[in-house]
């Protein structure tokens, strides 16, 4: 079959959405067309028979199986979106459909047997986002990350370890002198939060949850004063190696140094932590373009 | 033969390098012993970190696990933490042969979102160094494809063409192997004086010093009795599995994005596209000395093309793409790499998805390996072109 | 190597087994990502790195002295990379070669990568650059060469007796001290 | 039953040694001086024949070679013996240890042996046995032992299989190398490889006077016996056992430190011995050119060694040129070779030369 | 097992390797034969801190957060007496951590007044970590071996800077030479006709650019200021 063999004939986005629409039903919810991209949105019962059907129309002929992946949709839980094109009539077909299921236990029904390039692709998508394919033959072991990774991390809830342990380093303002010329130390004001980025209070929580991990070491380890310098200078550049480990990752730092360095940062990641949760709300009440020198 | 789940815990515990996994097995009266190989993930033959467990019976190979993700760096988290210029600077290093074309998908994802029209000359240069791009790729896989059957010059030839292409593109964009000269509006600054001649200089070196790889590898017999006829790959499982590039051009398909959705300027060009016969390691590869010709073809077009003006659009302080979700598919040298960005009006992107072609070609090797033997099955793994950056992201 | 770690080499003796190990470092490329294809062109005509005696046929650990690791370690790869460190013969030279080996480089924030080979094996020379040119690996092979020429085995392998884990760096600061005040006799006819 | 054989004996001409230089003095210098001899041939000249390799491949391959070790990187074998002298010598776990321990001796050792008959020129070599030919040949298929326990001792499951590929090989490329010097044999007449020389000096093209070498006549002869030696010393493209893409190293994937670095001269100080088998048979030995004679006395000596090894480095430079040039040969496809073309072939070649023994005797 | 003498094939791999045998080795002997690096080559970052003024710029949008910059506020006395005193920050420390550093360049590209330069070097491997922050004074040395960069292409589009001064003195020239005409629409006028006479030769099409922004290609032909 030679490429774009049937392209005059190959059908315009609402003829798509039409056909689809009177072979299935109510299970095609609606469609888009934004961007240069048609999205059909799908019923999660109707998803399989919709791409049997996208295959085996000799209308549709969709053969290429493009990608699917699983997006994270705030609150009413997580998308999938697959993506057909047709190397006949050189039409490409998005269908994305909301998961069953919450955020909790999102579930979606496989595809393996429909196009052989799934099988790989939901795994990821079950790796990375933590939804369910039943019918799928072998979703364990995890493909990508560790065995024995925790958490699932495309998910908007799972925060970067080394983003809250680090210090921004463009967070430093510069430092008053007083007469005689040495600088005043600052107390860490409320503008430091670091990231130019809104990192929301979720992130609070996990700096707070961080600290009862600490607070356990700080118990274990016996009591020497914390060393915590409230401006760190060289030891940040040391400081992403100790980063602490992020949740259940086997980064195999000696757990005498990751415990010094947790609570080192301690004092900087409470005080990161409540301002960034202020700065991020002041910052969307007014936002202001920031403007610098 | 026996029921095959029964070896299935067999493969689970197998590390690299591990003793012998000996499990009798066998109903009938010759008791025979099925072996569980390791190969990677540090070996040798994979490009990388990509570990394969075969389960052979004697040298012939009865089934195949691919076992990734021993290069997943989570770029698609991070992109949700950075920028679109930061983004520019990472998302070069994951199918690390080709650089400029990852940038390049970004680049055009957003400007689709934006709906932002980039110069034209802009438009030509990214062409031009796209190609030279795909050059360095299949250079590469010449030498390592070579490498895996045993014959070392191959590759001490490619980078030698190599090293002057990488020269070339150095004096451009500054980078070697991560170039970072897209930008959302075009490229960061325009090419200096005399490129365009040395361009086309190493481009008339590289085409005269092409024949030699014909001879060395291509011709020879021995290259010939390792690789005709060894994996065939059918055109309806290629698609099924979403095998593109030239993989899929050397079962007979020519789908190529750059002939049948035209981005940048290819509509104005001529492109050819080489196409094998039934898709064995022999096509895959004379498939890849045939793009490398036709990249030289194109790159000469572009030289009598090239306009003047400016290179890049005049950029907002902040890029933020429009609420809204977007598909870009590109032809990357190993085959179609799209981008699935969806953005919530903010300056770091909501999901972005990178369909890379490595992650799909290599599903196809559980069924190409299938019934092999051991040195076939290492000539299909460097015959299907992946890079594991590209797999694991 | 069983004295070897007890009695101090008279000077000519250890002169000529440094000279020795310095000009015969077989390579292990533990490629794992971009600064693989920076190594691999280190090792291919244009910049040959044998002309300095670092001979890449080294294909197991078992054969092989140095080991240069370019390119990003992420979890899952980490014990790979540590059974691979144990398994090569003792006077071993590791040379992390890139950002990503050095400290995590642009992966710094990522959740699966190990940030630096240097938590897991002690490192000699770090060579910076992301990726660095392959001349920067040569310069880093000089500078390990320098560094062997004026080591003592004995203090190394004594050194590994104890503490395995950082060998590197404590030898390290023996080793500026040493190989500061005695300037390294010109080489055997070098050049050529 | 005995009167038979008894003129066959008579027929046979009596064997009488060629006297060798080393021979002079008491038994103990010869000894002495044999034993240089074999030490020299067994570990200078494989030196040699490395550095060769080393330069050679670079120069093929548009690169330098070594060049800081030493005046022109001459010392880098050098270097890499005294480094392989500091390893430390790791003995895996799992591995069956006297085994493990004594599989690199046994291919050092009959690589070793079969120096003793090789003849560099008139008088230098060590030994001129009446049986040398079928010495080396018995010696030298020793080797294989070696590789099979190196490959089992290992516990390492790359290199069973590389053991297993070794000993099929050798032995598939044992039976053409055989037939092969036996038709040289039969055409010297002596089984003797100072006699074979000077059989190839003394007989003559036609009556023209020019001494023919065994290569002409026998030239399907010489490329089995290129390529029977090529496999029997596991160099590419029948480097299977090494296939290093496939079996990490093979055989040796376990072995470090000394014990790799004898692994590693055998296989040069084997390049150098097949070599030097191959000018003995085939290239006429100590002899210049076809028609052209050696001055005698001490000036022909060293004249004639240096011909023999320039024409052994000639053969050297010729396995590293296809080292460079082809790929790998598939098992199998290394098997159809030996048994379906090299092994008929060399019958008929061996057919051919008993013939023309025939008629031209 | 191919048209041809099965023999060529092999034949033909030899040719090809003993062709190389006569040319000359590319190699380069890198100790001795230093490479030549092109001017834009991405090698090390060097601090010109006379420009630095201190905006913090390149530390918030590196990627790698590997910036780390320490100033303090200082006043200023005014130039003319009897004006305002006014508050400057004066750099104390600039380290850039290269063991981090992913050599996107976004901080060169960034940074509002040109003290951050690209400079090709690369021999700076080190035995231990730490040795790859490079202070201040480290930066300050790389600065000595940063290039002047390339000309731009023909095709090239003109520095904004170099059009806008163009424009203006050719609207000072015409304001001279012809001041009896109407001033106001005619100085507009000229001034429009100036740009647009002005465009075909300089390749630049009627579009006017803002003065304010300066276009990175015009940044890079002005050479690093004082020493």
């Amino acid at each position: 079959m030679s490429v774009l063999a049937r392209r005059d004939r190959a059908l315009t986005p609402e003829e798509t959405e039409a056909l689809l629409r009177d072979r299935l039903g109510d299970g095609i919810i609606g469609s888009t067309l934004a961007h240069r991209m048609f999205t059909v949105h799908v019923a999660p019962s109707a998803w399989v028979d919709t791409f049997t059907r996208c295959r085996d129309e000799p209308l549709l002929d969709f053969d290429l199986f493009d990608t699917l992946h699983g997006v994270d949709a705030r609150e009413d839980g997580f998308d999938v979106v697959a993506i057909l094109y047709s190397t006949s009539t050189g039409n490409r077909l998005c269908l994305r459909t909301r998961c069953e299921g919450g955020r909790d236990t999102p579930v979606c029904p496989s595809l393996n047997d429909v196009y052989r390039g799934a099988n790989w692709m939901e795994r990821e998508t079950w790796d990375m986002f933590g939804i369910e394919f039943p019918g799928h033959p072998a979703l364990e072991p995890r493909i990508l990350t560790v065995e024995n990774f925790e958490g699932w991390p495309l998910r908007k809830d799972f925060h970067l370890a080394s983003r809250v342990a680090k210090p921004w380093p463009g967070v430093k303002e510069p430092a008053e002198l007083d007469e005689d010329g040495n600088v005043i130390e600052r107390v860490p004001g409320i503008g430091d939060a670091p990231g130019p980025y809104v990192l929301d209070e979720a992130m609070a929580a996990q700096a707070i949850a961080l600290r009862q991990v600490s607070a356990a070491i700080d118990a274990a380890a016996g009591n020497e004063a914390a060393v915590a310098s409230a401006e760190p200078t060289v030891s940040d550049a040391t400081m992403p190696e100790a980063s602490a480990p992020a949740s259940g990752t086997a980064a195999s730092t000696d757990p005498a140094a990751a415990a010094d360095a947790a609570r080192t940062a301690d004092e900087q990641r409470r005080a990161q932590a409540e301002a960034r949760a202020r700065k991020a709300a002041e910052r969307a009440a007014d936002e202001t373009p920031e403007e610098q020198a | 033969m026996s029921d095959l789940d029964v070896r299935e815990q067999l493969l689970q515990g197998t590390a690299p390098g591990e003793g012998l996994a000996i499990e009798l097995v066998g109903d009938g009266d010759l008791v025979t012993a099925d072996m569980s190989l390791s190969i990677g993930p540090a070996h040798p033959a994979t490009h990388g970190v990509f570990r394969v467990v075969f389960e052979m019976d004697g040298e012939r190979i009865l089934r195949a696990k691919p076992v990734i993700g021993y290069m997943h760096r989570g770029f698609e988290k991070l992109a949700e933490y950075r920028d679109y210029r930061q983004i520019m600077a990472l998302v070069n290093r994951h199918d690390w042969l080709s650089g400029f074309s990852n940038e390049l998908g970004v680049a055009l994802a957003v400007e689709q979102m934006l709906e932002m029209e980039v110069p034209e000359r802009a438009q030509w240069i990214r062409m031009l160094m796209a190609e030279w791009n795909r050059i360095l790729n299949h250079l590469m896989f010449i030498g390592s494809f070579a490498l895996e059957l045993g014959a070392i010059t191959p590759m001490f030839y490619a980078f030698r063409e190599r090293e002057d292409i990488q020269h070339l593109m150095e004096s451009a964009t500054g980078g070697r192997l991560h170039f970072t000269y897209n930008q959302v509006g075009g490229v960061k600054i325009d090419l200096p004086r005399g490129f365009l001649a040395e361009s086309a200089r190493v481009s008339k070196l590289t085409r005269s010093r092409m024949p030699d790889y014909d001879d060395l590898v291509l011709g020879n017999e021995i290259f010939r009795g390792r690789t005709v006829d060894i994996g065939p790959l059918p055109t309806d499982v290629a698609l099924s599995l979403g095998v593109t590039g030239p993989a899929l051009h050397a079962t007979g398909l020519a789908e190529d994005s750059r002939v049948t959705e035209p981005y940048l300027k290819y509509g104005d060009i001529d492109v050819e596209v080489p196409v094998g016969r039934n898709g064995d390691a022999y096509d895959r590869f004379a498939v890849l000395l045939g793009r490398i010709r036709v990249s030289l073809d194109i790159i000469d077009q572009i030289h009598d093309h090239m306009t003047s003006g400016p290179v890049n659009q005049k950029l907002p302080k902040m890029v933020k793409a429009p609420e809204g979700a977007t598909y870009v598919r590109t032809e990357n040298p190993l085959g179609q790499l799209g981008y699935w960005l969806e953005s919530d009006g903010g300056r770091t992107p909501w999901r972005l998805k990178m369909r890379t072609p490595s992650f799909s070609n290599v599903q196809a090797i559980p069924y190409l390996v299938q019934g092999q033997l051991l040195p076939d099955a290492i000539s299909i793994l460097g015959s299907v072109f992946f890079v594991v950056g590209d797999i694991d992201r | 190597m069983g004295l070897m770690d007890q009695v101090e080499l008279p000077k000519p003796v250890k002169y000529v087994f440094n000279w020795g190990r310095k000009y015969s470092l077989w390579c292990f490329n533990f490629g794992l990502a971009c600064c693989a294809i920076e190594f691999i062109a280190a090792s291919t005509s244009r910049h040959d790195f044998i002309r300095h005696g670092v001979i890449p046929f080294a294909h197991g650990p078992r054969q092989a002295d140095l080991l240069v690791v370019s390119g990003t370690l992420t979890d899952k790869m980490a014990p790979a990379v540590k059974r691979l460190y144990d398994e090569m013969p003792e006077p071993k030279y590791v040379i992390s070669f890139g950002s990503c080996s050095n400290c995590g480089g642009p992966y710094w924030d990522s959740y699966s990568v190990t940030k630096g080979v240097d938590q897991i094996i002690p490192v000699d020379v770090y060579v910076p650059g992301c990726p660095p040119r392959p001349e920067a690996l040569l310069d880093g092979i000089m500078k390990l060469q320098d560094r062997i020429q004026g080591e003592s085995l004995k203090d190394r392998i004594a050194a590994v007796r104890r503490d395995p884990a950082n060998i590197g760096a404590e030898a390290g600061m023996a080793l500026d001290a040493q190989s500061l005040h005695t300037a390294a006799p010109a080489e055997l006819g070098s050049g050529g | 039953m005995t009167t038979v054989i008894a003129p066959v004996a008579t027929l046979l001409p009596v064997f009488a040694p060629a006297e060798s230089l080393l021979d002079t003095g008491g038994t103990v210098v010869s000894l002495l001086l044999k034993i240089a001899f074999i030490t020299v041939m067994f570990l200078v000249v494989p030196l040699v024949g490395g550095y060769l390799e080393h330069k050679g491949m670079a120069r093929l391959q548009n690169r330098r070679g070594p060049v800081e070790a030493g005046p022109a990187g001459s010392l880098q074998l050098v270097a890499d013996g005294i480094k392989f002298i500091q390893k430390e010598d790791i003995i895996p776990g799992a591995a069956d240890r006297k085994v493990f321990a004594m599989a690199p001796a046994i291919g050092l050792v009959a690589t070793l042996l079969s120096f003793a008959v090789i003849p560099l020129a008139p008088g230098l070599f060590a030994l001129d046995l009446e049986l040398g030919l079928f010495y080396v040949l018995a010696i030298s298929s020793v080797g294989v032992l070696g590789i099979m326990m190196a490959g089992w001792a290992s516990a390492n499951k790359f290199s069973l299989i590389g053991g297993l590929r070794a000993a099929a090989q050798l032995i598939a490329y044992e039976l053409p190398l055989i037939l092969v010097a036996v038709a040289v044999a039969l055409q010297a007449g002596t089984l003797s490889l100072v006699g074979i020389v000077e059989a190839q000096q003394s007989s003559e093209l036609f009556g023209t006077g020019i001494s023919m070498w065994y290569v002409f006549p026998q030239a399907l002869g010489f490329g089995i016996f290129f390529l029977a030696a090529l496999a029997e010393l596991s160099r590419p493209p029948f480097d299977m056992p090494i296939g290093d893409s496939e079996l990490v190293f093979g055989y040796i994937t376990e072995y470090s430190g000394i014990k790799f670095a004898m692994f590693l001269l055998t296989e040069y100080a084997g390049m150098i011995l097949m070599s030097g088998l191959t000018v003995v048979l085939f290239l006429g030995g100590w002899q210049p050119l076809p028609g052209l004679d050696l001055p005698d006395g001490a000036l022909g000596v060293l004249l004639g060694a240096g011909v023999t090894l320039g024409k052994i480095m000639l053969l050297v430079f010729v396995m590293i040129w296809v080292r460079v040039a082809y790929p790998r040969l598939r098992e199998d496809q290394l098997q159809r070779i030996s048994w379906t073309v090299l092994v008929p072939l060399s019958l008929v070649n061996l057919a051919v030369v008993a013939v023309g023994k025939v008629v031209a005797g | 097992m191919s048209r041809t003498i099965p023999g060529t094939g092999l034949l033909k791999g030899l040719a090809v390797t003993i062709k190389h045998l006569g040319q000359r080795p590319v190699t380069q002997m890198y100790p001795h034969e230093r490479p030549d690096l092109a001017p834009r080559t991405r090698g090390v970052i060097a601090l010109m801190d006379e420009n630095c003024t201190v905006c913090m710029l390149c530390s918030r949008e590196c990627p790698d957060w590997c910036i780390y910059i320490d100033s303090h506020k200082e006043s200023v006395p005014s130039a003319t007496e009897g004006g305002r005193s006014r508050t400057r920050n004066v750099l104390d420390r600039f380290a850039i951590d290269f063991s981090l550093c992913m050599y996107c360049g976004i901080c060169v590209e960034v940074c509002p007044f040109d003290a951050l330069w690209w400079s090709p070097e690369f021999e700076y491997a080190e035995y231990s970590i730490d040795g790859l922050l490079h202070e201040m004074g480290r930066l300050r040395e790389w600065a000595d071996t940063v290039p002047a960069p390339p000309m731009l292409d023909v095709g090239a589009d003109a520095p904004a800077e170099v059009v806008d001064a163009i424009a203006k003195s050719d609207k000072a020239l015409l304001a001279a030479s012809a001041p009896a005409v109407g001033a106001g629409a005619a100085g507009a006028a000229a001034g429009a006709a100036g740009a647009g006479a002005l465009g075909p030769r300089l390749g630049l099409g009627p579009r006017r650019r803002s003065p304010r922004s300066t276009s990175r290609a015009a940044r890079s032909t002005r050479r690093p200021t004082t020493r």
